[in-house]
């Protein structure tokens, strides 16, 4: 059972491992909440639209 | 092949006539080829070095610098929706316009390679080596650029989107024909690189008059 | 046959795709969840240091998903591309159109991943080694897919076109994959998935599959997002939207 | 009898906007179709959707009762005069004449010469086009009428820029053309002079 | 200076529309430097060597990439004589027609000249030395261009031989760009050859907007 | 009183043939001149020269009794509008119009919108010229006559491409143009509808 310092230091490695993962959880972050929040207010625009009784 | 033959014909004239729009790829190719020497002053074996390289990607640029101009004109001036009407098939005609082009820009690069080559310090053993894998690496480069002019025809763009297309394809082309050139230099032997290069070329001659006789009909249809 | 020809025309159909995509995204978001989890635990804290590399093998638990993500992106891309094109399916151009940005993401991933990767292993961020030049120029072909499509004014054309381009960009992935054999490259060759089972330690392969699975659930949950996206964007306007405004 | 050329519920969009809805209309041998309508109301989309160039949304075109998409047989027997000449600045009319009747799947006997001057470009012959005046250049242009046997003329504003003369010029080629038993469709802003026989007009602002 | 800006902001916008103008001269940049090392087998130490020469072909590239519709498209559509009659002098739009260009086409390369300078190992010590010889280079190189697409722009023999004629001027301008580059990267002092540089600019600067006007006035009266 | 524009015994030579021969004519305020002449006899030309674009090869022209050559008086009371219309296709109308506005000399009151409503472009008013039909695009190009104020207008063919009512609109132009003591020069194959006024015509057919 190797200790949280190792962990964290990754044995010398950090300066590259964790900017790594640090990169990819930016990017899988970003992937995963735009296309949702972009569908959410494409919606609502439409719907507000719709109810003006715009047909875009 | 009547069709065919005035097709060539026209394209060679109107080339002839405006032959100053010709010029100006070669003199790219040796201003670019000819600024290493002079620009940094090397050590020949530097120069020996990298002289494949260098002409390689000479001619891959300075071949696709005129592209963009191939089917502009006749775009512009409605000559394209004509020849789409034609009879005679569009790929076919992709075909025989490329290689015309490519007589205009692409065989003056072929023929010129060895005096630049020599600019360079290329070994002059290897000189045929270099012209037969530039021979078919040109030949594919314009089939790369047809295709990329026939997309942007209908876009009034600069060269410049083009080139940004069509230079991942070309990657590799330049990969195998610098290769070539190097091992011919090292005297070793190059046919390997060449057949990959002939094989694009047949890949190329095979698939690329249909991607530029569909790109053409979109951007008539634009 | 006549069967999956009838699946084949439901998917065509933009409201069926729609709600299937809508119905679908969040199994594969959890999936992904769950195997993300799993994964990082193994790579990061379970799986011992690697004999020669020490930690910094680590990265491999991104590096390899997201590199082989970004190929499987655009073969799908220039796929679903060619559908759209011969067979004139609107779907088939909104999937293309989907998966660019994701596609082009994930390369990305895998460039900064990888350079982070190559400073201890190799001395240096970057080598103009083929892999290395390959992947990159496959962000190109992403970035050039997406330039020529919003270039045209008429974006059925555009896509048309940009459909052209992706097809032809094809000939590229098999050079990324075989370009370790083809050039004597810094970057290493199959050493995962090759013929006569893997030759690294158990300890360290499992990890890297599920890495790899959850990876490709969470690509297929964005894109299917993204197409819902893409399927709004055009049909707009449409009947079935306003029954689905109605709905919601 | 089936019509030569017939077209059922054609609908056009551009710009996210109809141009035209649910068009439909048949011409007989020897038969003229005149379209008519304001600047923008479509009539240059709809020829070039005529033509096979242009994107066509629902509806469908027959030549002799074929579907038109892509065929061949339909694309030998048309002539399409759009708003461009379709002429190469560079070379002379004459060059331009030649070519465009070694490419025509049937071309007429009729020499440049002739057909240059009929068309009143007798001394301008071997002139670039690109320096000829506005009119040369679509007199340029019509020579192919002459040069070129095509049962089919799809014309988008044959007179633009044509004096007196040349109006002339354009209604008796159309003239002979349809007494040939030819078909003929064809958009303009000013009446044809004196172009009788059987001449039908279809007008897109009342139709959209 | 009201005219003035307006015509800035058209030629701005006009680019920003044709979105690519925008992205492809990063992306034409980047794959341009790749090009190279492709090319050759790269070490490190040789990529060093050969760097000034690569970027500077790329500067000489982006400099004429697109010159060509630079007054091309004005010329076709008309917009050429209305502007040739517009009370604002012909030789401050072709200053500020050929600035604008620059901005999209040239300054790119000076800002990306860190970025290349870490692709092609290039040390990074010289790189202020490098990036200032280029904002030099570029604007230079843009002004020859615009001579050359002024002349070319009615496509007639004499143009096209005048710009045969005015490409070579743009050697000396990479000679000495690749030189300053070169010196910079070995740790010598380049300020001989940035003064040059410096002195060819201010040349151009003055003798160029009337060459482009003149022949514009040319172009135009055919 | 010294005429606002007046030509002497122009010649003009092109292509090694002589177009016009020796014309002269003078413009008071108020006045039009209509050139008319076949394809091909140099109406062009002729508005070019007036333009200062054309190489005049005998002869003086005078504004105000100031000879025009390379003067930014003239240059600045002038508004040619020729073949071409001068639009960039990725500009829409309104910002045709602005940038036209902004390089002229002196500019008129008149917004955008109400402008490009006049010339019947409300509803393109914002899409890329580049996508504008033939007519459209003149009528964009014709906004510029609202745009601009200048005393001198020289129009090549403004009606090509035009419908019927784009003619009613481009006489009704000129007719304001004059009553309030412009000069204007301009050529057309089509007789324009209702131009009262003082409208002299130069033949080149004749005069040369
Ligand atoms: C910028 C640098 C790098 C790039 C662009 C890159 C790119 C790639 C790509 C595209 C793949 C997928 C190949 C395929 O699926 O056929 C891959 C796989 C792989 N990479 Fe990298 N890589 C880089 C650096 C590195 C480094 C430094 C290492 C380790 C020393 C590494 C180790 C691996 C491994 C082990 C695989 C899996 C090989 C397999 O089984 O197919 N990579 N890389
Ligand atoms: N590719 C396109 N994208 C968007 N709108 C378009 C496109 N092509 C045509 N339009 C629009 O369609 C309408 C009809 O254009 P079209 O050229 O057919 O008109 P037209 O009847 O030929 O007019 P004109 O008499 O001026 O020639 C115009 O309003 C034009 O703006
Ligand atoms: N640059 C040139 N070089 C040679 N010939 C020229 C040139 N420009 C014009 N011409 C010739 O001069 C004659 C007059 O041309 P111009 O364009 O003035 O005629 P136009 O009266 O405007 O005709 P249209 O009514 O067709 O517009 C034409 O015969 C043309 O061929
Ligand atoms: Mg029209
Ligand atoms: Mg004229």
């Amino acid at each position: 059972m190797k200790s949280l310092h190792e962990f964290l230091t990754m044995g010398g490695y950090a300066a590259y491992v964790w900017p790594a993962y640090g990169v990819a959880a930016v990017v899988l972050l970003v992937n995963a909440l735009l296309p949702g929040l972009r569908l959410k207010r494409r919606l609502a625009e439409l719907k507000r639209l719709e109810r003006r009784g715009e047909h875009p | 092949m009547n069709a065919l033959n005035a097709l060539i014909r026209r394209d060679l004239t109107i080339a002839y006539r405006r032959w100053g729009e010709l010029m100006t790829p070669i003199m790219f190719f040796i201003l670019m080829t000819a600024l290493f020497p002079l620009g940094l002053s090397p050590h020949p074996e530097l120069l020996r070095e990298i002289a494949p390289g260098v002409v390689w990607a000479a001619a891959l640029l300075a071949g696709l610098l005129g592209q963009d101009s191939l089917f502009r004109s006749d775009y512009e001036d409605g000559s394209l929706e004509q020849l789409a009407l034609a009879p005679l098939p569009l790929e076919w005609q992709a075909l025989a316009r490329t290689f015309t082009h490519w007589l205009g820009a692409g065989l003056p690069l072929v023929v010129l390679s060895p005096l630049m080559a020599m600019l360079l310090q290329y070994p002059a053993a290897a000189m045929p080596e270099l012209a037969f894998g530039l021979l078919l690496g040109t030949l594919t480069l314009s089939l790369l650029g047809a295709i990329g002019a026939a997309l942007t025809v209908s876009l009034k763009q600069s060269g410049m989107l083009l080139l940004v297309l069509v230079l991942p394809l070309a990657v590799p082309v330049l990969i195998f024909g610098a290769q070539s050139a190097a091992q011919a230099a090292r005297g070793e032997d190059p046919s390997g690189a060449l057949y990959l290069l002939g094989a694009m070329l047949v890949l190329g001659l095979v698939l690329a008059p249909f991607a530029i006789a569909g790109a053409l009909r979109i951007s008539l249809e634009s | 046959m006549n069967i999956s020809w009838t699946w084949f025309h439901r998917l065509a159909s933009p409201p069926y795709f729609f709600r299937l995509a809508g119905r679908l995204a969040p199994w594969f978001g959890w999936l992904s969840l769950v195997c993300i989890v799993a994964g990082l635990y193994g790579g990061l804290w379970y799986a011992p240091p690697d004999y020669q590399q020490g930690d910094g093998f680590r990265i491999i638990y991104i590096h390899v998903p997201s590199a082989y993500l970004s190929m499987m992106g655009y073969t799908l891309l220039a796929v679903s591309a060619g559908i759209g094109l011969v067979w004139r399916m609107k779907m088939a151009h909104a999937v293309a159109a989907a998966v660019a940005p994701l596609g082009a993401s994930f390369t990305f991933l895998a460039l900064v991943t990888g350079s982070l990767w190559g400073k201890p292993m190799w001395g240096a961020y970057w080598a103009w080694d083929a892999r290395l030049t390959s992947e990159l120029i496959l962000l190109f072909q992403y970035f050039g897919f997406i330039a020529l499509r919003r270039a045209f004014e008429d974006p059925r054309s555009g896509e048309k076109a940009a459909a052209v381009l992706a097809l032809v960009g094809l000939v590229d992935v098999p050079v990324i994959h075989y370009s370790v054999v083809w050039w004597n490259s810094l970057h290493q060759g199959s050493t995962v998935f090759v013929g006569e089972g893997s030759d690294i330690a158990t300890s360290m392969l499992v990890p890297l599959l599920i890495m790899i699975a959850g990876f490709t659930a969470f690509f297929a949950a964005c894109l299917l997002k993204r197409i819902q996206l893409e399927v709004l964007e055009r049909e707009s306007g449409a009947a079935w939207v306003r029954e689905l405004l109605e709905d919601a | 009898m089936i019509p030569q050329l017939s077209a059922q519920g054609l609908s056009l969009w551009r710009g996210g906007r109809s141009l035209s809805r649910a068009l439909s209309f048949t011409l007989q041998a020897g038969e003229a179709l005149q379209i008519q309508g304001p600047n923008g109301s479509g009539k240059t989309s709809l020829l070039r959707v005529l033509a096979g160039l242009g994107r066509l949304d629902e509806g469908e075109l027959r030549w002799h009762g074929e579907p038109i998409h892509r065929s061949a047989l339909y694309r030998s027997a048309l002539l399409y005069l759009g708003h461009q000449n379709g002429l190469k600045s560079h070379l002379s009319p004459r060059e331009n004449y030649f070519f465009y009747q070694s490419i025509a799947s049937s071309s007429s006997e009729i020499a440049a010469e002739d057909a240059l001057s009929q068309v009143g470009l007798k001394d301008v012959m071997d002139r670039p086009c690109g320096r000829l005046s506005m009119g040369q250049k679509r007199r340029a242009g019509l020579a192919r009428l002459l040069g070129v046997e095509a049962g089919l003329w799809l014309l988008d504003e044959p007179l633009s820029s044509l004096d007196a003369a040349g109006m002339e010029l354009v209604s008796s080629l159309l003239d002979r053309h349809l007494k040939a038993g030819g078909v003929a469709v064809f958009a303009t802003h000013q009446p044809l002079p004196g172009l009788g026989g059987a001449l039908r007009t279809l007008d897109l602002a009342t139709a959209a």
